[in-house]
């Protein structure tokens, strides 16, 4: 196996862990500030990918714009259309049972990730008249990849990486360094004190929710520009990688949310990979991507259950 | 679980008796800050110790750490001649029960459950047996409910026996937590504050019945804030200050030490006036 | 599904009706008399049975013909049921205290009792009104036995509402012999087997729109007037014969069929029931949430399927008789039970979830690759081992039709008895290890597991014990489901998907239903199978409604339809504020937690 | 004079279990009030129904002319109350410096160099450390960086839950030096302790607790004097 193959291999792995980063951090923010596996999380990077889609389909214009002037437009429509879905569930359907045993908002947020895929799935409707029941597509960057040495980068990886490296230093700038950032780390250690502080927690939840869905939409913006298409479905399995990322990180942990995504990105990638490559094994390589990336997780579980960037095992009953 | 002589030995811990509880060294550390710094404590059987100190000196971290809630830093715990693995329910196995400072009753089942869950590591009875219940199983099954019964006929909770927990009044509930702890069978109970938020006269009976729970064979260990209780119940005090032992001995020795004084019971006044003014 | 949330809405709806009108009602009460309320019902209800032997409408288009004069059909049959019910109910109203021999029939007061049924029969008939006029176009449509029904039951209601409240404690039972109680349990429960008969035969929707309003009213009246709580002290004192009545009625509703048309719903009922009870030990009664429970059917299925002989298995020559199959499939059920949770079991329980969730989807995508091409063939991949066998057992076979006491079973009939069985022995189990040392250990290890383990329950090992078990029994249902569907394919054992059972489904019959229970799953099943499979209309839409439906009751009735004692005390908690009272007492009751809390965060805040 | 914060028949309840059964109590401007009472008695409740915490099921609440019974936690703050939480309470990932900044979260993006200074001047060791996690921090350390914080706001009253309460005698009294201090520069505080004799001397006017009520008042001289405290402190009689 040649070290051009292995490289390409980890260039996939990076750009697949940065999408897979992106989401996680969703879920790590809300985990850490209120103890909630927010399952509809996915959900939510679906529907930024489809609000970023109808930017380019129904506002007129748009789809005749070189499309890296229309990607700003598009990111703006999926971002709006994520944060509003994240804000919304948050104020409608997760506030009102703060209060309440843990399993209510875990089985809300399993009712809430079901009925949005439907939503999309029974209403979404293309100007062409084609609806979202299949995979609807997605505008994709043309050209030629850049070849490095032997390893091809695909635009739209380019794209993943830039996009992954501003969004994780601006996360990074605001928790540490602007007062709503510290007032939410505060929030997340100790709320009652917080609100000593004078901070208001749920304006805090709040915005917990939006910045990881503002995150997701970005993440969903990357799928479609690499696969091209999007789809209603994409959510589940996309949000069960970036969940498994938030635990490899460490959940609770911004920075580890990241690293947790490209570990698994590149352990997904480099196990398919490889087996792949060899004729013994090679039946045992892509189809069975997610059976490596969930033995990984429980292999996490098993030997570090804190992550890698440990945050605390909240295991107090 | 052995037969102790019923009343009270003398204070200290009585001649040639073996201890049944003896803890050495032992110590917890949170990252930097030690919780526990090497605590020793004996418990002779049938003797009621007193644990006190001021708040944050490390007597519930104590406690967690003997009943393996917290697997100590350092340090050995026997207990009757055995050395205790650090897991709660081996702890419990062995004859160490204890009660929670704050109460953690199960909130949501009755009273008579509540006691019969104590009874837990005392039955054996598996999958099969509950879905077969053959006679072993029915016998022991009555056998728990009897011996829940007891206890809180004991602890004079009868009358609550199927009311659920969290209904029954505050100072209810911290016997019937006593009652759960003594369903177990054990030699050793460690009681974390069980007179805080009674009554005077509800602080009363409880000393009664710690004495009666002695004279089935127990020893007691007890944390207590109220030092009018805790003088007229233990035999030993050991006095606990910023993780570490103070000191130790009768209620009377105690009370008079220097030490015990300024750290705890509160500097005498005129040294109070002279370190306030001190302050200014 | 929809069914269920508009019932649950409708239930809050009249609620909300109730205490809105509680201030009117009283104000009336003072001048009407009481005697004018009840003169009402018996006229409203009267001419609503008199109604249904009128026709309705002059048109055959809508179902059930409701055109013939002096024979009730379709919906009418459930307008005259419950006007006859409303008027037996205004016996224990007629004089104070009740004519003498009626005052059973509610036990804690006959205002609501009367209000649900009056309701019942109106929300019924009512809707049947509506429905004559939306589906064929106005009220052109109508007749004046439409105009009779709707208005007659509406009065009832009025004469209902001017009632005044007599709620009071019910009285003690008096004390009955033994046979006259076991007569009344199998009576009560045949009737009820009648009625569940007749839920599941309806033929169209409308009817079975009319059967659910009909039967979620009076449900709720019947429960109301202390009825229910009564029915089941009676069947908590005489558990066995509850226990032979009801499998009894179980037995004989195969016997009420002439065909096997209803008989392969309830066979779908009976599989999904009999999954959701398992799921309900896990979750229910050890507190685990399993999201990925349908990929152990799924392994019992795969694992029956490929030692029963099946044509498209690697293993076609290898054909084992049925309890072997059903062996193997439980223990390698087991086996994936216990490899899933081991390792996760020992932390907390949002990563179960997800790790399950996870297990469910591996489960889906390695039968898909175990096709030869991806892996090796073993299971045939995404066409699924089809030709699965029918099931022999002691020589009887399930595929052909059997004469039994003069009745003709059909393939689905032979079925239907045995999973009648499956489920009695899943229910058993249930019921015996829930009362038990076992179970007592669950709910300890559920309400606080810190506090169990200090009082010696070894959380971890029960909580292995409930996941395994559960694991075990839909493997064991599993097992069976291969033979019955002939063939498995990996997309019957996702997460979600339109058709039940699948993980999402059997979460939301158990919580839907009522965790801890065990008839809250079974019938949060029935509604969950049949409301799609009757209402066409909510084809493509049950998802999104059953995704709703979810969220309304986290938020309404979080307890589910039959909650269960303890359940609704854990839910309710926060509202009584006690718990907070366990909390706060420490943080200042006694002044001076020993820091301990203060310690948690230090080492929290050393480790980072 | 009229009170900065007057109190009047507080009752705060946990569920059906009552804690506080009716205070009333004031603390005028520029005064130090103790609060003391054996443990359970109610002063953390009381606390913390003030700073909005916990609400309570009767009784008025009055700040500065305003009503606070119905006013969340965090608008509390911002009315002038700033509470210094029991058992210290610091943000343990965070640095000292952050925890500084949040205590002063209620005032926007101003600057806040002239309060670091003070507070690091006030308490060297915090601004020797001022970028090191303030879960690292001894006991003592953190009670100064908690009232450290808590002064961030410029309160116009502080409340400090038993500062001294798990502190060596040294460092105890360090911290109830600072207190002095703060009461010197004119600081209105209402202080719960445990070290009665040493509050006492400190408080103008002190309220004795004892399972909800007040069972005695007095200037903190009178009470010195007082036998019942003692016996309501340490259980001796």
């Amino acid at each position: 196996m040649s070290v051009t193959v292995l490289l390409q291999l980890v260039e996939n792995g990076l750009v697949l862990g940065a999408m897979y980063g992106l989401i996680a951090v969703g879920y790590t923010m809300v985990y850490g500030t209120i103890q909630l596996i927010n399952f509809a999380h996915g959900e939510i990077f679906m529907l930024g990918g489809f609000g970023a889609l109808t930017v380019y389909a129904w506002i007129p214009g748009v789809a005749h714009l070189p499309l890296l002037a229309a990607l700003p437009l598009m990111l703006l429509g999926g971002v709006v259309v994520a944060v509003a879905a994240a804000v919304g569930a948050e104020r409608l359907a997760y506030r009102p049972l703060r209060a309440a045993p843990r399993l209510a908002p875990l089985i809300t947020a399993i009712g809430l990730s079901l009925a949005l895929q439907q939503v999309v799935s029974l209403w979404y409707r293309l100007p062409g008249g084609g609806n979202a029941k299949a995979p609807v597509a997605f505008p994709s960057f043309g050209g030629k990849a850049f070849n490095l040495g032997g390893v091809l980068v695909q635009r739209a990886d380019l794209f993943t990486v830039i996009a992954a490296a501003v969004c994780m230093a601006a996360l990074a700038w605001f928790v540490a360094r602007t007062r709503s950032g510290r007032a939410m780390q505060a929030t997340a250690q100790d709320p009652d004190t917080a609100r000593l502080m004078g901070i208001d927690p749920d304006r805090m939840i709040v915005v917990a929710f939006a910045v990881g869905a503002a995150l997701a939409a970005v993440a969903a913006l990357t799928q479609g520009l690499r696969y091209g298409q999007i789809s209603f479905d994409m959510g589940f399995v996309a949000g069960l990688k970036a969940f498994t990322a938030a635990v490899l990180g460490g959940i609770g942990n911004v920075r580890g949310a990241m690293l947790g995504g490209i570990v698994l990105g590149l352990a997904e990638e480099l196990s398919s990979g490889i087996l792949a490559h060899f004729r013994d094994t090679a039946q045992y390589g892509q189809a069975w991507a997610d059976v490596w990336a969930f033995v990984l997780l429980i292999l996490v579980l098993l030997l570090r259950p804190q992550g890698l960037l440990g945050e605390r095992v909240a295991d107090r009953a | 679980m052995s037969i102790q002589p019923a009343n009270p030995p003398a204070s200290g811990t009585a001649p040639g008796s073996e201890p049944i509880l003896q803890a050495r060294g032992v110590t917890m550390r949170f990252g930097g800050l030690t919780a526990v710094d090497g605590v020793d404590l004996d418990v002779a059987g049938g003797e009621i110790v007193g644990l006190i100190g001021p708040n944050g000196a490390g007597k519930t971290t104590f406690f967690n750490c003997l009943t393996g809630l917290y697997p100590p830093t350092a340090g050995s715990i026997t207990f009757r001649g055995q050395r205790l693995a650090p897991k709660p329910y081996r702890v419990a196995e062995a004859g160490i029960s204890r009660t929670f400072q704050n109460i953690r009753l199960f909130p949501n089942m009755t009273a008579l459950e509540n006691v019969m869950v104590g009874r837990h590591c005392r039955t054996r009875e598996g999958l099969l047996s509950a879905i077969g219940r053959g006679p072993r199983y029915r016998a022991a099954e009555r056998e728990a409910r009897q011996t829940a019964r007891e206890l809180l006929s004991f602890l004079d909770l009868d009358r609550h026996a199927s009311a659920i927990a969290r209904s029954l009044p505050y100072g209810d509930q911290r016997k019937l937590e006593i009652a759960r702890a003594l369903a177990s069978d054990p030699g050793l109970l460690l009681l974390d504050e069980p007179a805080a938020g009674m009554n005077p006269r509800e602080t009363l009976a409880l000393r009664e019945t710690i004495f009666k729970i002695r004279q089935r064979g127990l020893s007691v260990v007890v944390i207590e804030h109220d030092m009018r209780f805790i003088f007229n119940l233990c035999d030993r005090l050991v006095v606990l200050a910023r993780g570490r032992k103070l000191t130790e001995g009768r209620p009377d020795e105690v009370r008079a030490d220097e030490r015990v004084i300024a750290t705890y019971l509160g500097t005498a006044p005129g040294t109070a006036e002279q370190e306030a003014s001190d302050a200014r | 599904m929809t069914t269920s949330s508009s019932l649950s809405t409708g239930q809050t709806g009249a609620t909300g009706l109730t205490s809105l009108s509680r201030a009117t009602r009283r104000r009336l009460g003072q001048g009407a008399h009481p005697l004018v309320g009840k003169c009402l019902i018996a006229l409203g209800s009267a001419a609503a049975l008199g109604s249904t032997f009128l026709a309705w409408t002059w048109t055959t288009a809508f179902p059930g013909d409701l055109t013939v004069t002096g024979y009730p059909g379709g919906n009418q049959l459930i307008t005259l049921f419950l006007s006859i019910l409303t008027l037996l109910a205004l016996a224990p109203a007629l004089v104070p205290g009740g004519l003498p021999g009626t005052r059973w029939m509610a036990p804690r007061g006959s205002a609501r009792l009367l209000r649900g049924l009056a309701l019942a029969n109106a929300a019924s008939t009512g809707y049947v009104v509506i429905a004559i006029a939306w589906e064929l176009g106005g009220v052109a449509n109508y007749v004046a036995g439409t105009w009779i029904a709707g208005a007659s039951a509406l009065l009832a209601v009025l004469g209902a509402w001017l009632l005044p409240d007599d709620d009071h404690e019910p009285a003690p039972a008096r004390p009955t012999p033994r046979w006259a109680q076991v007569v009344v349990v199998f009576v009560v429960v045949m009737l009820g087997l009648l009625v569940a008969d007749f839920g599941v035969t309806t033929g169209f929707s409308e009817e079975f729109i009319g059967f659910c309003l009909g039967a979620g009213f009076a449900g709720r009246g019947l429960a109301a007037s202390g009825l229910f709580d009564r029915f089941s002290a009676l069947t908590a004192a005489n558990r066995t014969a509850t226990g032979c009545a009801v499998l009894a009625a179980a037995v004989s509703f195969v016997f009420l069929q002439s065909s096997d048309a209803y008989t392969s719903v309830a066979d779908n009922i009976l599989i999904f029931a009999t999954v959701a009870l398992g799921l309900n030990i896990v979750v229910g009664l050890a507190g685990l949430l399993d999201l990925g429970y349908v990929a152990f059917l799924g392994v019992g299925a795969y694992t029956a399927a490929l030692v029963s002989g099946t044509a498209a298995s690697r293993y076609a020559h290898v054909v084992l008789p049925f309890w072997a199959q059903a062996l193997i499939g439980v223990a390698v059920s087991v086996l994936a039970g216990l490899l899933i949770g081991a390792p996760t079991l020992r932390l907390r329980g949002d990563y179960l979830a997800i790790v399950t969730l996870g297990f469910g989807e591996i489960f889906r995508i390695t039968m898909n690759n175990l096709d030869g091409q991806s892996g090796p063939q073993v299971t045939n991949g995404a066409e699924g081992e089809y030709g699965i066998p029918d099931l022999r057992l002691f020589g009887y076979d399930f595929g052909r039709p059997h004469t039994v006491l003069g009745h003709t079973l059909g393939r689905f009939g032979n079925y239907y008895l045995l999973l009648v069985l499956v489920i009695a022995v899943v229910i058993f189990i249930f019921a015996r290890v829930d009362d038990s040392r076992i179970g007592r250990a669950w709910a300890a290890i559920r309400e606080d597991e810190t506090a169990a383990e200090a009082m010696g329950v070894h959380g971890y090992r029960f909580k292995l014990l409930a996941f395994g078990l559960g694991a075990g029994l839909a493997g064991l249902a599993g097992t069976i489901q291969g033979h019955l569907t002939s063939t498995v394919t990996p997309d019957q054992y996702t997460f979600s998907s339109s058709a039940p059972p699948n993980s999402a489904f059997l979460l939301a019959a158990v919580v839907l239903g009522g965790m801890g229970t065990i008839s809250g799953p079974l019938l949060g099943a029935s509604l969950l199978f049949l409301i799609p499979d009757k209402l066409q209309f909510f084809h493509n839409k049950q998802l999104l409604l059953f995704g709703i439906a979810l969220i309304v009751m986290m938020r309404l009735r979080p307890e589910g339809l039959v909650p269960d004692k303890r359940r609704r005390l854990e839910f309710h908690e926060r509202e009584t504020a006690a718990e907070e009272a366990y909390e706060e007492l420490v943080a200042d009751g006694l002044d001076g937690a020993d820091g301990s809390d203060g310690l948690d965060e230090l080492e929290a805040g050393a480790r980072a | 004079m009229t009170a900065l914060l007057s109190v009047e028949a507080l009752h705060v309840a946990y569920g059906r279990v009552e804690a506080v059964k009716g205070i009333s109590m004031r603390v005028l401007p520029g005064q130090t009030v103790a609060l003391l009472g054996a443990n359970g008695a109610g002063k953390t409740t009381t606390l913390r129904t003030l700073s909005g915490l916990l609400r309570p099921t009767a009784g008025t609440i009055r700040f500065a002319g305003q009503s606070l019974e119905r006013v969340p936690a965090h608008h509390i703050v911002r009315a002038g109350l700033a509470h210094c939480p029991e058992a210290r309470r610091i943000f343990p990932r965070m640095t000292i410096e952050e925890n500084l900044r949040l205590g002063a979260f209620i005032r926007g993006n101003e600057d806040l160099g002239p309060d670091l200074r003070q507070a690091y001047e006030r308490f060297p060791i915090l601004g020797e450390r001022h970028d090191q996690m303030a879960g690292l921090l001894s006991g003592g350390e953190q009670q100064m960086l908690a009232i450290a914080r808590a002064l961030m706001c410029r309160p116009r009253l502080l409340m400090l839950d038993e500062p001294s309460m798990g502190l060596s005698p040294i460092m105890m009294q360090q911290i109830l030096r600072t207190v002095a201090e703060l009461k010197d520069a004119g600081t209105t505080i209402l202080l719960v302790e445990q070290n009665a004799q040493a509050a006492l001397a400190l408080a103008d006017y002190a309220y004795v607790l004892e399972t909800g009520r007040i069972v005695v008042e007095g200037t903190g001289a009178e009470l010195l004097a007082d036998e019942r405290v003692r016996e309501a402190y340490l259980g001796e009689g």
